[in-house]
């Protein structure tokens, strides 16, 4: 983009704004081009790509059980969304059959870090808008789901949980009723959010009727997740192209109708409350079995494709992977909700403030990780 | 399957795609081997068919060929598709679906980037994930990487 | 000799004895006068200073306590005391960076325009009766002549960055301190309108037993609070330092004790600020007569009591967008200042 | 460095008792250098959760002064918490080299202390050392956050050996 040949609609110079890849909003190392009248933006370019660590070739020289653990950094918000697209994925070159309990346990986990991805939302949007204390209070909850990762997996942030044919451990002992007061202690913690952000005055002026996606755009632009569900299109994977056992659970799809950011915000809560409701069923309905499938060590599935969609809390996370008969995938490419949503922002940026732009970029939830991979 | 009907349309409309490519995808997902020069009339045909959705673009290099494959799903009868175009290696070159498809624009751009691909009739095809200036395609099979000043 | 008074007391008699012991001297009344006001001078410094790098730490301890954090704990021994200390010193022994295609001279006064004003402002303002500076007749407008000033440096500091990020912060800081400047002279004119006078010692006396301006003008002081939030760019009115907008808004390219300045102008604005609150609407220095503390004590418990308000709006509030900003002050506040300006009149007239 | 601190320490030691002054003086400013270490809100990957993790109420570095603040500027501290791509290197270099001396650099992680398991990339700098000096390398793939208190309580340690005579590591690494 040349600075000078944009002239405002005066015809006056125009200021270019050059957005990160530091600052304190973009979510990581976004690059944002803007082009300013005033404070009012002409033109928006996001420049992706400062952490493009070219995991899609690294897979190639990974085995598949290290590609699970190479997921994780992905989009290392919702690390077991990532282990379960890899893991799905390959089950399906190799078609195993996946005992129940593991089942339970991958859809727990995954739902559980649906809830840790909404909270940091919650956080970093409110964060975004200037009230940093919300971030805080997203940050002390999520302390307490990770307490329970950490307890199955070892880890907090990466967890290298899923294998090939299951999970590589069982719950330890006192998980179950430690889940349970986390799904109780979550439900009277949004009670508190609601308090503090979704119903403030200024809060809501920042963001209601700010950064409207029409259906029409959602669909051109192929977003997908909560993103699509707040412009009024009620579709999730989860349960329009079920995967794993999600069927067998009773939840919600929660969609809003404006497209705004207030929408997708209330969006994301909507659907911590689904998330918390499925995982109080995986909690009942959990029963003692095997947890790994009979797979082989070395995991050779036989040539071919396999394309599986997954809602991960961002959005339609996919995994494209080709086999060529050996133990390391041929392909991997991964269909990441944050960097399909993210396209959307040349479009809605135009005419907005400045102080919108954080709003809009925060609202549409993104990770860095999975943007460049 | 749903979608076979309109595979069997576009052979119908389309006489060099009649060679369908082989079903590779699980789950019953039929794939279209698309010759390149029809790409941008099927894509138009399948979203006027109700094909709204582009799921996912990406390329990969086969050796021999390269190969961009399209998926594309019909969010109200939930019908997924998926076309597959083989390009020549050397100099690979296929319509852009941007137009059609706003969201295909970064896709494209990254298959452009890491694998070589040009798509004419994009907007705006440059750099996406690269430092501008970066030598090769890194996801081709061939690519060995020079060694610059952080090695 | 009443207790109540302490401070003010060893005041006076200080004040009689440098008198006193010029006059023997046979030197002229001027250089009493100026030595007494260098020492009320020194002594205010020294309060300020002590007085700011308590609020940082308050604010820091404050902030962290309603985060469920703990906040400083470490520096210094108890709840990290020291906290503040350590960072002026730190920043004073930092390097200076002036961005190499700044406007030198402008970029280096401005930390030095900020901070005098606010300092100025604090020679009107009555800690007790005769604890003053200069019992001034145009007291309250003093202080707003001064605390507009502020709004002149950190322009200055915004466009002498020559960073896009300064100049937004600085644009917008001057829209929004001009704005905010209305509402807060309108708001506190009800109250001089009442008392008749623009001294800040007639408005404390005019308050006397509990007829705190806070409850018959209860309209006025809401308005100033807001408008002194914005006047002292703190959430949710902090445009011009948004952090998560403009990275730190004007002074983004300050470093070292150039910042520590900034900072803490900032804090001396939002005690002046405070201080005016106490003073003019809250009853000054004025305690309850059963409890006879000296009324230093007095206005700087009423004085913490704002500050400690503003903090909790800053970590307790989003931000507002710029138009909206401007929206709300002139669309609102001004319109309820005048609103309430006209009241007070009626009322006037009516009740006399 | 400010003129206070370039020549005076060389002009003091000649004095009969500069030595003492210096000593102290080297007490005091290190002890505020190290209680009051600003870092810079930066995260490039992963590790920025565990560095924002560690800035939040559970493990709260605002006990130790550690106040993060949004600019280069202001900043004493940069936490290179993640993988340091070739396209983000130079960025680095440049915010390391507009904050203000004196400057620590804390390596977070795998990824910026050796490229972690993206050692094999084509675009990743194999340890951000090859961009900037790094003081205290974190290990961890991310470090949980008492690792990063225990990296910041190592450089605390360094930085109060540090004396006003080579003032400035400038000086080493310019």
């Amino acid at each position: 983009m040349t600075e000078n040949t944009l002239k405002d609609k005066d015809g006056f110079e125009t200021m270019y704004l050059n957005m990160g890849p530091q600052h304190p909003s973009t979510h990581g190392v976004l690059r944002l081009g803007l082009v300013l009248d005033g404070e009012v933006i002409i033109k928006a370019e996001p420049d992706i790509g400062y952490l493009h660590r070219g995991m899609e070739k690294l897979a190639e020289s990974r085995t598949y059980q290290a590609n699970i653990a190479m997921s994780d950094r992905f989009d290392y918000v919702t690390s077991m969304n990532n282990n379960f697209v890899t893991a799905l994925a390959v089950e399906k070159l190799l078609g195993v059959e996946i005992p129940k309990r593991a089942q339970y346990l991958r859809i727990l986990m995954a739902e559980l870090n649906r809830v840790v991805n909404h909270i940091l939302f919650f956080g970093f949007f409110a964060m975004d808008l200037g009230a940093t204390t919300a971030l805080i209070f997203g940050f002390r909850e999520r302390e307490e789901a990770l307490e329970l990762f950490e307890s199955v997996c070892g880890a907090r942030l990466t967890y290298n949980y899923f294998r090939v044919g299951g999970v590589s451990r069982d719950l330890p002992a006192g998980f179950i009723e430690k889940a349970g007061n986390f799904v109780k202690m979550m439900r009277s913690r949004l009670k508190d959010y609601d308090d503090l952000v979704t119903g403030n005055v200024i809060f809501q002026d920042r963001s209601v009727g700010i950064g409207r996606i029409s259906k029409e755009d959602v669909l051109a632009y192929s977003l997908s997740g909560p993103v699509m569900r707040a412009s009024g299109i009620k579709y999730d994977i989860r349960k329009d192209d079920t995967y794993s056992v999600y069927r067998e659970f009773d939840f919600e799809v929660p969609v809003r109708e404006n497209g705004d950011c207030f929408d997708r915000y209330m969006m994301r809560m909507l659907e911590l409350r689904e998330a918390l409701k499925i995982i109080e069923q995986v909690l009942i309905k959990l029963e003692p079995g095997e947890i790994l499938a009979k797979v082989p060590k070395i995991i050779k599935p036989p040539a071919g494709e396999a394309y599986v969609r997954t809602e991960s809390p961002k959005g339609e996370l996919a995994l494209y992977l080709v086999s060529d008969g050996t133990a390391n995938p041929y392909r991997l490419h991964l269909r990441a909700p944050s960097f399909i949503n993210l396209q959307i922002l040349q479009k809605i940026l135009t005419g907005v403030k400045v102080a919108d732009v954080i709003a809009i970029l925060g609202s549409i939830d993104i990770t860095l990780g999975e943007v460049d991979r | 399957m749903d979608a076979q009907k309109y595979l069997n349309e576009i052979k119908g409309r389309f006489p060099g795609t009649a060679d369908a490519a082989p079903e590779r995808i699980k789950d019953g997902v039929p794939a279209l081997l698309c010759p390149a020069p029809f790409l941008f009339e099927i894509v138009k045909y399948l979203k006027a068919e109700g094909f709204n959705y582009l799921m996912d673009l990406c390329a990969t290099d086969y050796r021999d060929s390269l190969e961009v494959i399209y998926h594309f799903c019909a969010l109200e009868t939930n019908v997924k598709l998926t076309v597959k175009v083989r390009l020549d290696r050397e100099k690979p070159e296929l319509a852009s679906i941007t137009p059609l498809y706003p969201g295909a624009d970064w896709q494209e751009r990254e298959a452009f980037d890491l694998l070589g691909i040009n798509f004419p009739g994009h907007p705006d095809l440059k750099n996406l994930l690269l430092p501008c200036g970066w030598e090769g395609h890194p996801l081709r099979k061939d690519y060995s990487r020079k060694p610059d000043q952080y090695d | 000799m009443n207790i109540s008074y302490g401070l003010e007391n060893i005041w006076t008699w200080l004040i009689t004895l440098i008198d006193r012991l010029f006059c023997r001297a046979g030197l002229p009344y001027i250089f009493a006068y100026t030595l007494e006001k260098i020492i009320f001078g020194v002594a205010l410094l020294v309060f300020i200073s002590i007085s700011v790098l308590f609020l940082i730490w308050l604010e820091r301890k404050v902030s962290a306590h309603m985060q469920s954090r703990l906040g400083p704990m470490h520096v210094g021994g108890w709840h990290g005391w020291a906290q503040t200390i350590a960072d002026m010193v730190k920043l004073l022994f930092k390097e200076d960076i002036i961005p190499a295609k700044a406007d030198k001279w402008v970029h280096r006064i401005a930390p030095i325009v900020v901070f005098v004003p606010s300092l100025m402002a604090f020679l009107v303002i009555p800690f007790e009766k005769n604890l003053i500076g200069q019992d001034l007749n145009a007291g309250i407008l003093l202080i707003f002549a001064f605390s507009s000033l502020a709004v002149l440096a950190i322009i200055m500091g915004g466009w002498a960055s020559n960073n896009k990020y300064t100049l937004l912060g600085g644009i917008r800081s001057a829209a929004q301190m001009v704005s905010y400047e209305i509402p807060l002279v309108l708001s506190v004119l009800s109250v001089i309108m009442l008392v008749g006078s623009l001294k800040l010692n007639d408005i404390v006396e005019a308050q006397q037993g509990w007829h705190w301006f806070a409850f018959t003008q209860p309209l006025a002081f809401m308005l100033y609070i807001i408008a002194a939030t914005a006047e002292v760019n703190r959430t949710p009115f902090d445009l011009p330092e948004a952090e998560s907008e403009i990275v730190s808004g004007y002074n983004t390219e300050y470093s070292g004790l150039k910042y520590g300045f900034f900072m803490l102008s900032e804090f001396t604005n939002m005690l002046i600020v405070a201080l005016v609150a106490a003073t003019v609407f809250m009853g000054g220095w004025q305690g309850p007569k059963w409890l006879p503390l000296p009324g230093i004590i007095w206005l700087l418990l009423k004085t913490y009591l704002i500050v400690f308000v503003l903090m909790w709006f800053r970590w307790t509030f989003p931000r507002l967008r710029v138009d909206r900003l401007m929206d709300f002050g002139w669309k609102v506040l001004i319109p309820l200042a005048f609103v309430n300006i006209f009241l007070t009149g009626l009322f006037m007239v009516v009740f006399k | 460095m400010g003129i206070l601190l370039d020549e005076a320490p060389y002009i003091l030691e000649n004095f009969p008792g500069g030595g003492i002054v210096i000593t102290s003086a080297d007490w005091f400013i290190n002890w505020s250098r190290a209680n009051s270490l600003w870092p810079l809100t930066f995260g490039l990957a992963c590790c920025a959760f565990e560095m924002i993790s560690a800035n939040m109420s559970k493990y709260d570095l605002d006990r130790f002064g550690v106040f993060p603040r949004p600019t280069p500027r202001q900043a004493d501290l940069i936490f290179v918490a993640g993988t340091l791509t070739k396209k983000m290197a130079p960025r680095l270099k440049k915010l390391y080299d507009q904050m203000g001396e004196p400057k620590y650099v804390i390596s977070m992680g795998s990824c910026s202390n050796t490229g972690g398991p993206f050692y094999d990339s084509y675009a990743v700098v194999k340890g951000v050392d090859k961009v900037i000096p790094v003081d205290v390398y974190v290990a961890g793939c991310p470090p949980r956050p008492e690792n990063l208190i225990e990296g910041i309580k190592k450089l605390q340690e360094k930085i109060k050996k540090d004396t006003i005579k080579n003032n400035g590591r400038a000086k080493i690494f310019k």
